[in-house]
């Protein structure tokens, strides 16, 4: 008797549904996501199977290659034409394949990339017992300065596990910018988070200040991300489809009635208050004012290494999101949301920048500046022209790199305590290593933007895009935040070349190449955004057209 | 012959070059150096003068037009040289002046070790002072108006580590400024009404333009000569400026440089001609100068301020007759030139009484020095004897014509003027007499000084006494020369034109009448000075006196207006800056990093504080949302 | 394409800041003969540009055109009209002798900074010829935002130079005058960084405005001057107005006008000598120099609008800073106060709109910084030779530096304009084509002359005359560099004071083609007495 | 029963997690609270769902429930290293960044 056949002794076959159909997935143009996803599963299975000694490098071989070959996926795509051409949605609309997506996924790749190198940093800190040390926490677990974590420092632990969990987040940030429905963004956006949570409360030195970011960071996340929720499903209510393009037909009044859709787009509320506390969750991630108090607690507190990442491609991946919310879904109600991002765009460039004067923390600072540099971005985002995306783009992807670069070299200046981020201790370091004090100062002016670097280049897209949006009096704002930005840039500038030195004062540790490296990436993607920022300028162009 | 026109200028220039820029290897011969290259151009003055006298009256002006200088638009300002009659007057006087100064100064400085840098600010002050009288146009003019303000700066304060001295040359060089000033806008005035700033297209179209217009070039023009000039109220620096060696206030404090402002007038005649505003103006400033010099004359004890308030006084003769129009112009110049004989001689014998006394300079330290140098008491006699006008000596003629000048400009006008230059001739005969007697005759009131020196009168060397006699020559003769034929007023006549006036009086009863007032002058002055001894140390004096040794007061109404009252500005501006202007931003910066701090507080570290911001947040966002669709 | 002169001549001292960056720690000697040598060379390329510049002929010459970064319109473009050649030229002749004159300026004290890494002597040389770089980039550029990133971009290398190199001169000892110093360039920074984001904004909207008007945004001056002949870019009058401020605004900041001219007495008063003079004779002149071209040919209209306020402030400008130039107590302020006043004359000559306000104006660019540098290089070895910058300590100059004095006085004389000396034929032209529009303003300025004959003469007397002072009886004369450095220049105030003409004829036609831009004619004189 | 009382009922859990996230001081309150919300969108899904007549929100519901599972784990881990380290679970013990 066939299994069939038994089987069919006490049951019976249910009328046939209608048969569902396998979802089509486009594999290839997925790759990126897939692959780095993939790296990260091996990076898991690694972590498991590999002895202790042989994980480290390992995991950075696993990682190098994910990323770099999710980078090369991007680059095969957008020369087969998916940035313009070819640009669809994808994975039955969730995910979307166009300029904008792809422009920022071979950001965000790329940051992902040279953060790698940040967090294999192994020379910066002094060896314990015999054997080198990264920035990372011996024993995650331990109770920080308990017999646990002496012997697990002891032991040699390592907490190689970031590379997977760093993998994870950037595999989250791939696919934020390029949801194509809300659902999407959601799960997308707790794929990249709850790692970054992770690897914030990771650091190896100062942990209770380490947990406490990431106490805060979890906490207003989640909180965030709940409000985020809630306007997708009101959302949902009013269009009856979380796909970005079902709600912008609805938006837009081109959709087919249905009765119940009549009822609920009958009321405008729905979608206002939807909207609004979606834009919340996103302008959360992106640390805009008055979602922004996060960003300097986390920033100081986490690992710096995993600040320079964070900082870096959580602004590139939810910027990326907020742009695609704003052109793709919601411009059929721009008039709605322009004032009320103007307002937010205002604020953030001027608390951030006034904010930032009074800091004495050099993590703390660059995390006010952050805030500020979302303000510009802002400006570029509320121009809702072709202009508007590409400048943004442009934006994104200077910012990052100079972001990326800073944090680097914060990692750089230490003390006995580790690294010496107060900014009375970078007195006077022009005098004792006039080389890293003159590769911060390009950093720093870059974020002040002044002329010939990646930073000017970038502000003058912006706001070239904002005035011609028609927002000057939003560009002389941001002009103005410049002018109060400017200052406290130039005071670490002066601190670092015209103050003496202390005599008890941090040292430079010399990097090994990991660091060099990225900080030598961001300092030439600096000057060559800013002095030759045509051929990216032209790439944003022509990836700045979304698909819907 | 009108190329050698520019070598004029450029002989001394060169001199002053090399002078100055050849380092110390040029000590030994700096002096000979210098002198010679003066004499040369005074060696071209002549060859030019013999030439001029070669031609008829109206064809003796040369001109030589050397390159465009500024050319800018409409403003065209030309390097080039006019060589008329009344150039070739200032030219003879200055490089024949200058020539004998700069031999006389040979010996004067002979024990200065800087003596080379002397001459050489010398031949620059003689190069500079040609240009001003041979430019032929207002622009190169005041080129040589403001380089021989330079010239006469660096000899002023020659002693530079006298602070007196320094200050002197300061006070005299701002002061100049002042009148440059008027200088620079006359330019302009004329640039805007002419469209040009040359001698020969002004003057020749000066009547076409408006009176008010021709009124304004005039007041300014008059305010340049009273700064170069000391006329009041801008005399305040002469009397300082005898800080310098003596050579320089004979040359340029004297027979010279002050007379500029008579220049200027003489040669602005045709703007001044249509403007009878201005010209009051310039007859006022002439007679209260030749007053208020002859005041201050009389007070002061040392011998060089009081010839400085008499060169003062002697030059607001020479302004006031140039204000007195075409029947002033040529006397005022013909003062001018024995004026330059006379008083330079004087400040030469004064400058050789002081060689003789340890460079003492109070008079009441000198007395009866007649017998100890009296080649240097008789070169000076004769200088006083000219200067007071006494009768045949070349101070009689000239200043005889301005005292009927005066008259006869004609009205209330010609009474004022007549009266008070009449006053002016009997004071000046009283205050020289004073310098006369206290210097050379009584007894000797001299002593040891503090260093227990006791000073040897001796008479001074021949490079010294020479260009005293010589100039003593020019002040016995030269005024009877020149009014030989009238000979000077047929000489100047086609440059300045002539006017005969309507004098009340006739000529021998102003004659008469300034005798009367010179006797009576002297006789006053001896009957003070002579018959009395004189007190070694200054009496209190009369409230007028004591008055006219503070110059009449105006230096310590410019200290209490200007000096103090331009401290107290720019202190406080300094303060304002700094507290205002600088304030302001400051304060704006402290304004934002108060901000900040105040913004600062709000990021408390507690997380649940954070919370409701995002909260709070949130609820604006919605209800801005809601708003907008509302609005 | 004919070989890029303008770009060579800028990128030449680029490279030598380069070469003299790279010097190793030891060999300051070859760090400063590199950085010499590389100014010098492109003084000779400067002089090459002068003499194939033709006087007359087209408005901009020796041009260069490529595209750069098309997204933004920008081009990059160079070419030189008659001022901008002078001030390419002024630069070029300045520059060496600043090196020159700050020879030792920057030698490190071995005992106080043992770092070898440490390069104060190579950074110092290299940062002055990197800001030469700019400078030329900025004069040569006819493409706005061109001009601007290095308009702005100079900032940087200019904040090095003061903070990081100030005389170790101050009353209240070494940590004082670090902290003065630091003040000053931070100061000086934040002004000009102020000023320029300003001018952002603007650039943003002439952007703005030109894509509107022309269909892309361009920057190219001479697109847009050909575009307005034909009509085809004209800006509604309020546009043009803000954007006319905000350009005018940042360069007011940097010539300075008053009231945003603190930071310069700070800047001068607190850098080193030579670096003083790079501020005033040649980084302040772009401020100037783009006002006659920026702000006028590109806002005829709001220019000639905003001339009334812009002439007041410029004669508060003359006579502030000359009042304030007497009551100084330091050397190097007094002379940044009589720049303040000087650059009120260069302002007021562009504004007054009259070919000999502006011919004048560009002749004072060039004299300015001739004498400027000639009198603030003296104060300099002055200084140096004291150890102090403040008047009071020093006294009797003259008496045992008779050449220092000598020079000092002539570098004196030659900034109260004296005539036969180069900036006295262009404050004349200055006050004369002022006068010649408003009377009464050029009357009020004539104030600044005498004003200028105090603050000069008070500064003489007080330090070269009278008694020796104690401190001043050992110091030495000039030495050979220094009068090498000091002599060249005072020849040219010379001639330039007797000959100007070469300068008038380069500078005039570019002066006509502006007040054509403008649409302004000199007023004719009451009656034509010339023929 | 109307559905969109259920919308209410949601809107009132949402408020009421909200509310105990800015009240308590106890982290896995807090937490919870954040549960509550997160529980209050699905309940809004499903809801809307329901209304629409599509399976998207109630889909949507599951995920929500996996994901905040994982956020559970990820949050409780943190929660309880920091409660290890510190003995308090107070979120206001924490507050070492400031200013």
């Amino acid at each position: 008797m066939s299994g069939t056949a038994v089987h069919s002794l006490w049951t019976m076959a249910a009328p046939a549904a209608d048969k569902i159909p396998a979802p089509k997935i486009e594999y290839t143009q997925l790759s990126p996501v897939l692959i780095v996803f993939g790296a990260a599963v091996v990076g898991i299975l690694v972590e498991a199977f590999l002895p202790r000694k042989s994980r480290y490098l390992g995991q950075i071989a696993v990682s190098v290659i994910g990323l770099a070959a999710a980078f090369a996926a991007v680059v095969a795509l957008a020369a087969r034409g998916y940035g313009t051409t070819k640009a669809h949605v994808a994975a039955m609309g969730a995910v979307a394949v166009d300029g904008p997506a792809l422009f920022l996924q071979g950001t965000i790749l790329l940051v992902g990339l040279v953060a790698v190198f940040t967090f294999a940093e192994r020379r910066l800190d002094p060896k314990a017992h015999g054997r080198k040390v990264d920035s990372f926490a011996a024993q995650g677990s331990a109770v920080p300065g308990g017999d646990a974590e002496k012997a697990a420092v002891k032991a040699g632990f390592t907490t190689t596990e970031v590379f997977p969990l760093l993998l994870f987040a950037v595999g989250g940030m791939l696919i934020f910018p390029a949801a194509s429905d809300l659902l999407t963004l959601f799960v997308a956006l707790e794929v990249f988070s709850l790692p970054l949570y992770l690897l914030c409360a990771l650091a190896r030195r100062r942990r209770f200040m380490s947990q406490e970011a990431a106490m805060k960071y979890f906490l207003l996340g989640a909180f965030s991300s709940a409000f985020l929720l809630f306007g997708i499903a009101l959302l949902y209510g009013y269009a009856g489809t979380v796909s970005y393009s079902g709600i912008a037909a609805v938006v837009d009044g081109t959709a087919k009635m249905t009765p119940a859709l009549a009822a609920t787009t009958g009321n405008d509320a729905l979608l206002l208050i939807g909207t609004a506390m979606v834009a919340m969750g996103l302008l959360f991630k992106v640390g805009a004012v008055p979602f922004h108090m996060w960003t300097p607690d986390v920033y100081q507190g986490a690992p710096t290494p995993v600040t320079g990442f964070m900082a870096a491609a959580t602004k590139v991946a939810a910027f990326g999101a907020l742009l695609r919310l704003l052109y793709v879904v919601l411009p059929g109600m721009r008039w709605d949301w322009r004032p009320v991002m103007w307002g937010v765009a205002i604020l953030t460039m001027l608390v951030g920048a006034i904010v930032a004067v009074t800091q004495t923390d050099v993590k703390r600072l660059l995390a006010y500046s952050s805030i500020a540099h979302a303000g510009f971005i802002l400006a570029g985002v509320i121009a809702t022209t072709p202009d508007g995306v590409s400048s943004v783009l442009f934006y994104l992807a200077a910012y990052s790199f100079v972001t990326l670069g800073a944090f680097a070299v914060v990692t750089l200046v230490r003390d006995a305590g580790g690294e010496a981020t107060h900014l009375s201790h970078w007195a006077g370091l022009g005098r004792r290593s006039p080389l890293v004090a003159a590769v911060f100062a390009v950093f720093l002016l870059a974020f002040a933007g002044i002329p010939l670097t990646s930073g000017f280049a970038g502000k003058f897209a912006v706001f070239k895009a904002a005035a011609q949006g028609g927002a000057m009096p939003l560009v002389i704002v941001g002009v103005l935040s410049s002018a109060i930005a400017a200052f406290f840039y130039i005071r670490v500038i002066v601190l670092m070349f015209f103050s003496e030195p202390k005599p008890d004062g941090p040292t430079v540790a010399v990097p090994s190449a990991w660091t060099s490296t990225a900080i030598g990436i961001g300092v030439a993607v600096t000057l060559a955004l800013g002095v030759m920022p045509q051929y990216f300028l032209d790439l944003a162009d022509k990836a700045g057209v979304f698909v819907r | 012959m009108e190329n050698l026109i520019g070598l004029l200028v450029a002989v001394p220039l060169l001199g002053a070059a090399i002078l100055l820029t050849g380092g110390r290897r040029l000590d030994r011969i700096g002096h000979w150096l210098g002198t010679i290259l003066a004499a040369v151009s005074f060696g071209i003055g002549a060859v030019l003068f013999f030439d001029m006298l070669g031609k008829s009256g109206e064809d003796r002006a040369m001109y030589s037009h050397l390159f465009s200088w500024v050319p800018v638009g409409g403003f065209q300002a030309d390097i080039g040289f006019q060589l008329d009659q009344l150039s070739m007057t200032f030219v003879l006087l200055i490089s024949g002046v200058g020539t004998l100064i700069h031999i006389y100064s040979i010996g004067y400085m002979e024990h200065d070790e800087r003596r080379r840098r002397f001459f050489g600010y010398l031949n620059l002050f003689v190069a500079a002072m040609l240009l001003l009288v041979i430019a032929d146009n207002y622009f190169l003019l005041y080129v040589g108006w403001e380089g021989v303000g330079l010239a006469s700066y660096l000899l002023i304060g020659f002693w530079q580590n006298k602070p007196s001295a320094a200050t002197a040359a300061k006070k005299a060089f701002l002061v100049n400024r002042v009148g440059d000033v008027g200088l620079s806008i006359a330019i302009m005035l004329m640039f805007t009404t002419f469209g040009t700033f040359s001698f020969q297209p002004v003057l020749a179209h000066a009547g076409d333009a408006s009176e008010g217009k021709l009124t304004a070039i005039g007041l300014m023009l008059l305010l340049a000569a009273c700064g170069k000039s000391a006329q009041v109220p801008l005399q305040s620096w002469l009397g300082d400026a005898m800080e310098g060696p003596t050579p320089v206030s004979a040359l340029i404090h004297a027979a010279t440089m002050v007379t500029a402002g008579v220049y200027l007038i003489t040669r602005s005649g045709a703007i001044f001609n249509g403007a009878p505003d201005a010209q009051v103006a310039v007859v006022t400033v002439g007679a209260v100068t030749l007053l208020f010099g002859a005041i201050v004359g009389c007070a002061k004890d040392d011998i060089k301020k009081a010839l400085a308030g008499s060169t003062m006084s002697q030059i607001g003769y020479m302004i006031m007759a140039a204000g007195l129009g075409p029947i002033g112009y040529v006397f005022a110049i013909m003062h001018l030139v024995t004026h330059g004989f006379f008083k330079a001689g004087l400040f030469l014998g004064a400058g050789s009484v002081m060689h003789g006394m340890n460079d003492e300079v109070d008079m009441r330290k000198y007395g009866g020095l007649r017998t100890y140098m009296p080649v240097t008491f008789i070169t000076f006699g004769l200088g006083y004897l000219a200067i007071i006008g006494f009768p045949g000596l070349s101070g009689f003629f000239s200043k005889d014509k301005i005292i009927e000048a005066a008259f006869a400009k004609g009205g209330t006008e010609g009474w004022i003027l007549g009266g008070a230059a009449l006053l002016g001739a009997a004071i000046t005969a009283f205050y020289m007499t004073r310098v006369m007697l206290m210097t050379f005759f009584g007894e000797k009131r001299w002593e040891a000084d503090a260093e227990g020196h006791e000073p040897h009168p001796h008479e001074s060397p021949k490079s010294m006494t020479i260009p005293m006699i010589v100039l003593a020559f020019g002040s016995v003769f030269a005024g009877g020369l020149f009014s030989l034929n009238s000979s000077f007023l047929k000489w100047l006549e086609p440059v300045t034109g002539h006017e005969e006036g309507h004098s009340p009086l006739s000529a021998t009863t102003v004659t008469a009448g300034t005798m009367v007032v010179l006797v009576i002058g002297v006789a006053l002055a001896w009957l003070m000075y002579g018959r009395r001894a004189v007190p070694a140390v200054a009496p209190r004096g009369s409230l007028l006196t004591r008055a006219a040794r503070r110059d009449l007061l105006q230096d310590d109404f410019n200290h209490v207006v200007l000096v103090r009252g331009g401290e107290h500005l720019t202190r406080s501006l300094v303060y304002l800056d700094h507290s205002l202007v600088d304030g302001a931003v400051n304060g704006t910066a402290a304004g934002v990093g108060g901000l900040s701090g105040r913004m600062r507080k709000l990021q408390n570290g507690y997380v649940r504080s954070y919370a409701v911001s995002m909260l709070g947040g949130t609820a604006v966002l919605i209800a801005a949302t809601l708003l907008m669709r509302a609005v | 394409m004919s070989f890029p002169l303008l770009t060579v001549t800028a990128a030449l001292p680029a490279v030598g800041a380069i070469a003299t960056a790279a010097v190793p720690a030891a060999k300051r000697t070859v760090a400063k003969w590199s950085a010499l040598g590389f100014s010098v060379a492109t003084f000779v390329l400067a002089v090459i540009v002068l003499v194939r510049f033709e006087p007359g002929g087209e408005r901009y010459q020796l041009t260069e055109s490529h595209a750069w970064i098309k997204d933004f319109g920008v081009r990059y473009e160079l070419g030189v009209d008659g001022i901008g050649v002078s001030l390419v030229a002024l630069t070029a002749l300045l520059i060496p002798f600043i090196i020159a004159a700050g020879w030792h300026d920057a030698d490190p004290l071995e005992d106080k900074n043992p770092n070898r890494r440490w390069r104060p002597t190579q950074g110092f040389f290299a940062l002055i010829l990197a800001v030469e770089a700019m400078v030329v980039v900025s004069f040569e550029a006819t493409d706005v935002f061109l001009f601007y990133i290095f308009f702005e971009a100079m900032l940087i290398p200019m904040y090095f130079l003061i903070g990081g190199f100030g005389d170790q001169a101050h009353e209240h000892g070494d940590d004082e005058a670090a902290k003065q110093r630091s003040y000053a360039a931070v100061k000086f920074l934040l002004y000009n960084l102020v000023g320029g984001l300003v001018m952002l904004a603007a650039v943003i909207g002439l952007y703005a405005a030109s894509a509107d008007q022309l269909g892309h945004g361009t920057f190219s001056l001479q697109e847009i001057l050909q575009a307005r002949a034909a009509g085809k870019f004209d800006l509604a009058s309020s546009t043009e107005r803000w954007l006319f401020l905000g350009f005018f605004f940042a360069f007011a900041v940097k010539a300075p006008l008053w009231p945003l001219h603190t930071w310069l007495p700070n800047a001068m008063g607190e850098s080193t000598a030579p670096v003083a003079v790079l501020i005033t004779a040649v980084v302040d002149k772009v401020g100037t120099f783009a006002m006659l071209r920026y702000c006028l040919q590109l806002f005829p209209e709001a220019s000639k609008w905003a001339t009334p306020v812009i002439l007041v402030l410029a004669v508060i400008s003359i006579i502030y800073g000359a009042l304030l130039a007497v009551g100084q107590r330091d050397i190097k302020r007094l002379i940044a106060y009589a720049s303040i006043s000087h650059f009120g004359f260069i302002i007021m000559g562009i504004f007054a709109m009259t070919t000999q306000g502006q011919s004048g104006a560009a002749l004072y660019m060039v004299n300015h910084g001739i004498s400027t540098a000639a009198l603030l290089l003296v104060a300099g070895f002055l200084i140096s030779r004291r150890g102090s910058r403040l008047i009071a300590d020093f006294g009797g100059v003259q008496k045992v530096a008779p050449v220092l004095a000598g020079t000092f006085l002539i570098g004196g004389l030659a900034t109260l304009s004296l005539p036969g000396l180069a900036p006295f034929v262009s404050e004349f032209l200055v006050l004369v084509g002022t006068f010649s529009r408003y009377p009464a303003l050029g009357i009020i300025a004539t104030v600044g002359i005498v004003l200028a004959a105090l603050y000069v003469l008070v500064l003489y007397q007080r330090t070269m005359t009278g008694p020796v002072k104690a401190g001043v009886e050992g110091m030495k004369d000039l030495k050979v560099r220094e009068i090498a450095v000091v002599a060249p220049l005072i020849a040219l105030l010379l001639f330039l004071g007797v000959y100007p003409k070469p300068l008038t004829d380069i500078v005039n036609p570019a002066v006509g083609q502006t007040l054509s831009d403008v649409h302004k004619t000199d007023p004719k004189p009451a009656l034509e007495a010339t023929k | 029963m109307n559905p969109v009382n259920y919308l209410y009922l949601a809107a009132l859990l949402f408020t009421i997690g909200a509310a105990g996230v800015l009240i308590r001081r106890n982290a896995i309150i807090v937490f919870m609270c954040v549960e509550l919300m997160l529980n209050a969108c699905n309940l809004a899904f499903v809801t809307f769902s329901r209304m629409h007549g599509n399976l998207d929100g109630q889909i949507i519901a599951f995920f929500t429930m996996v994901v905040a599972a994982a956020e559970v784990v990820v949050g409780l881990a943190i929660i309880v290293t920091m409660f290890r380290s510190r003995h308090s679970a107070s979120v206001d013990d924490a507050n070492l960044m400031k200013l």
